[in-house]
């Protein structure tokens, strides 16, 4: 079987018009790529929300592959605001092809 | 009775078909994407029209005079709403700031609606109004901020960033790049797209406004942020900042429906651009607090009371 | 000949044009949120159309009557449906309940359709007939479901949630909505909004049915659950059912546009409210089934047939 | 480095139209947290599908982060409708921040 | 003068303003369901124009030699692209070749704003043209593929897969198949559809170009894989391949207006359809490449400076 | 609690024009069944990304929930095409109801 090396995935619910400043704080911490995904609708503490355009604040999920290091230096970086951002971060194990990548 | 017949008019009649769908928790719902495609068009529409007629009747000092009225509204008009937002409703200084850039800022919608109505009662509001609207689209977020944070604690990289946010923003671009053009190409070469941005307007701004009567309602329906100090206010700023704009279009002297119109941007909040620049700069303030103030209480009092009133009022105190 | 005339309309060559390119396997298609705008943007110019018409032309007492009928007919028809589909295609109650549910309902777009083929041969149906549409999108769901799980098996919260979802149906609700605000406005404060909902009509309708062509054809092509007796009922239920509606159309005195509208309603299937009802409440049931014979057969079978052959007929029975 | 908590991801593809019927079940199980991301298209036992709108049911990505007794609670609830209502079910650990949250 | 009024047109500004905005890094932005939608309406519009005007001025023997010399044309200016690219920029025969099928293909909005400024300077191109226009798309695919990798290494599968892509391709279904329509209705049955597929097109083209500019332009300031000598190309190539197709208009003896666009069709080149195409059939290739180059340097040259000299030029050339 | 069975996540960021075809190597690897879910918008070592309509080759993720050995033989096939046609692929281990049906 090809050869595969282990990862992490780091996904980040974000509010859109922080988005870049997440993207910010992942290349600092040396995650200079990384995908975003439409988020249609939620509920939090916060209410529920939907994607309609105006009168609500839109989310992304953010996606990134990374090694250990880099993923810990963003956790690191972000932590002190999670809870008035209102982010949602997930870390998660995963296989990679050609690890050197990331 | 002209504050009537706004009401009968078809574009106040699906705001109020879009909000009872959603009191009613009908599943009715506009794409998203189509809702955004109005709302550039109805900037490109507004920003053409303002900028033809210009061209046509020339420039005049006014717009200077009424550019840099709006924009000190713009500016000021913050101070009032922060100070009624802390010691009424006792917001916190953050979020009172973060809402009082929306009370100084303008609702684009509330603007074309009022727009609309005017014309229908023959004031017709001076073209140049677009562009003195898309000035006072921004310098509130400057003084909202500052009231939140206090001057000073904004580093270099963020008040650069803040104020492309605030000058490049898109509505403001497009609102004055249409503007531009409409007073580049003059009224001749307007007419081959006339069809489009004025035959078409008022049916698609009903579409429009089905939407934010969905919109506006589902948010008061579903927020857990307000209570009735902050209705109270939201119905109260409007009433107050429409009186101030009234008292500066009386002091320059305006028409009534060029001051009605000016009196309407001083009243209206913005929920489209402001929402988005205050989440960037004042990412702690909560954002459940401004948008249902300006969006599910503002918006639909201005649409359904305020403009009716402006309607009845302007032309005495202007006339 | 009046029935190759409507096969001729850019409206239904669209229709042929998305269905050959969906057989064809080309990759055009239509963005789903202009899909979705499209259909909110038809039921709003057909609503507000038939409420300035009957603003005009008045009330009368067959306005109730239609409606009568035409809900009657929402509720019965799905039972001539079921007996068929429990017969001739074997399919179990759940699915049979299910797919006659869909029968009994309507769909906008062939009512549209055949709108406008009848007001281009001078049979235009009255303008209540976009009522009495609404009120037939949902009697049947009712009826589909207790044939399909015998009545007393829904749980009394079910039961509200069911009951909110078809009468509070978007569809439903932006119908009866913008007849309603036809009906208030009346014809002279429809005009400024007439060149979106009556200029436009036509030509974007023609987009829509483009996009409908390519999805019912490559519904017709991915399906995995039609068998040929499902394709012939998917065909005789239509014939059936529009035959029932002319006579009860006879049985009013109709004349021939409005009959033929009503004929037209009762022959076609909904594909859109409907299948979101019955997905909800009738989860167990196939959704290929009840999708691919109303969208992917009974559809263009009313397009393509169905209504050139209306409009021979109706002339010579209600004539 | 920042502490995290092991917690459940639980990722369910679900028909659109019976997403406030998850979003029920998931209350009730306690979780009642959760995001929906849209799904553009897919091919399973009943064929394929795409999002255009019209003529097809659409499907929506059901995502809550939570703990394990929640997502077994979950699972327990839905497992009978797995089947007839075509839900796809994927339970990842994940690594959370402020795992209180959750 | 013709050029600078080509510049004031409203469509052209429109242009220029998404291009600044985007170039002052603005957050305008146009959602991407109405960019694809204007893009299939704009398709239509002009298939059933060019098809009802040929249904009025009846077959002309021109219009299958014209048809000829276009696809020669897509065919053979491949590889005078692909030789300049090779030698001049030093691309890989691999990305020679992708970025060489772009050029040989057409650019459909580049066609419309040209077909669009050289009616308002009263030299209509001939209807049959959106036809060849649609015929021109795809033939250099199979010169760029066969450049890029030498005949015979594709497998009978990859190339039904390819042929498919290239002539099913949904623009080239929708401009044919609405040619086909047009010249099916003719004028008289076009006439209910016309106010969306004429009186709305330039204002609805100008909100296109608007998200054109904005998208060239992100394109250009993003791009890492462009040097100077591929946009010295970018500009070159269009040159030289207009300048070979007004060569080809004036041997087939065609009027100004119908050899000005076949002319700006030999100069366009491709960046919706041949990407996707080329994406499929050449993976291995550089998009980094042949998108810069088509939509960020030669779309706006051909916008901005190609129309306006080709309405110099072609009254001398052709006159 | 219900049982679950270990499974195989693979997620597949792939060029919308080249879906197909990985959809076509999946189910030669045995992978019948996939969803597509949107990606908006991204960077990567080609610069950035932004699914505007035209102008960008626009990104898809591919998911599968598959078993071990299907996952092996779709990583097996992909693998010479993954660095030049700009894939990103992960792997992870899942929990599934109805282990039978991956
Ligand atoms: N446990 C969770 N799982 C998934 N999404 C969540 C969770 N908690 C919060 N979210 C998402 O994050 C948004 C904001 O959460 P909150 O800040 O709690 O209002 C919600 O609307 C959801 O979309
Ligand atoms: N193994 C799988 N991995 C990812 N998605 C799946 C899988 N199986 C089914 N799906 C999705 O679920 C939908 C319905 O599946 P089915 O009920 O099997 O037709 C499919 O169209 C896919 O979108
Ligand atoms: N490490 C990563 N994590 C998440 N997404 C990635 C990663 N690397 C690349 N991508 C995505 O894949 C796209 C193409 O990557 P590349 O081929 O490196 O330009 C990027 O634009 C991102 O959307
Ligand atoms: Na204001
Ligand atoms: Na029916
Ligand atoms: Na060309």
């Amino acid at each position: 079987m090809i050869q595969t090396f282990t990862r992490k995935r780091i996904d980040i619910l974000v509010d859109a018009p922080l988005c870049d400043w997440l993207v910010e704080h992942a290349a600092a911490a040396g995650i200079v790529h990384h995908s975003v995904l439409p988020v249609e609708s939620g509920l939090g503490r916060t209410g529920p929300w939907r994607d309609e355009g105006f009168g609500t604040v839109a989310k992304r999920m953010f996606l990134a592959l990374t090694n250990e290091d880099k993923a810990a230096a963003l956790l690191e970086r972000i932590a002190p605001h999670i809870e008035r951002y209102g982010l949602v971060v997930a870390l998660q194990d995963v296989q990679v092809v050609r690890g050197e990548r990331f | 009775m002209a504050a009537f017949e706004t009401l009968l008019s078809p574009v106040i009649l699906f705001f109020v078909l879009g909000a009872l769908a959603a009191a009613a928790r009908s599943d009715l719902s506009v794409p998203e994407p189509l809702a955004k495609s109005l709302s550039l068009y109805l900037m490109a529409a507004i920003g053409l029209k303002g900028g033809v007629q210009v061209a046509q009747a020339g420039f005049s000092p006014q717009l200077l005079q009424v550019s840099a009225a709006g924009m000190a509204l713009s500016f000021a008009l913050p101070l009032l709403a922060f100070a009624l937002l802390r010691t009424l409703a006792r917001l916190d200084r953050l979020n009172a700031g973060a809402v009082a850039a929306h009370y100084g800022s303008v609702s684009i919608v509330t603007f074309v609606t009022a727009s609309d109505a005017l014309t229908r009662a023959g004031m017709a509001p001076a073209g140049y109004m677009v562009a003195v609207m898309a000035l006072m689209e921004t310098p509130a977020v400057i003084t909202g901020l500052l009231l939140a944070r206090g001057s000073g604690t904004l580093s270099g990289g963020q008040r650069g960033k803040l104020l492309r946010e605030v000058l490049l923003n898109g509505s403001v671009v497009l609102l004055l790049g249409s503007f531009l053009i409409g007073l580049a190409i003059g009224k001749e070469r307007f007419d081959p797209i006339a069809p489009v941005f004025v035959t078409g307007f008022t049916g698609l701004l009903c579409l429009f406004l089905l939407d934010m009567g969905l919109i506006a309602m589902r948010r008061l329906r579903e927020s857990r942020a307000l209570n009735w100090p902050m209705v109270m206010l939201g119905i109260a700023i409007p009433v107050l900042n429409g009186a101030v704009g009234l008292g500066v279009a009386a002091l320059l002297g305006l028409d009534p429906g060029t001051g009605a119109a000016l009196a309407m941007l001083a009243a209206s909040a913005s929920y489209i651009a402001v929402p988005a620049a205050v989440r960037l700069a004042l990412p702690d303030a909560d954002p459940g607090i401004y948008l249902s103030m300006s969006l599910a209480v503002s918006f639909p009092f201005n649409i359904l009371v305020g403009i009716p009133l402006m309607l009845q009022l302007a032309p005495t105190v202007l006339g």
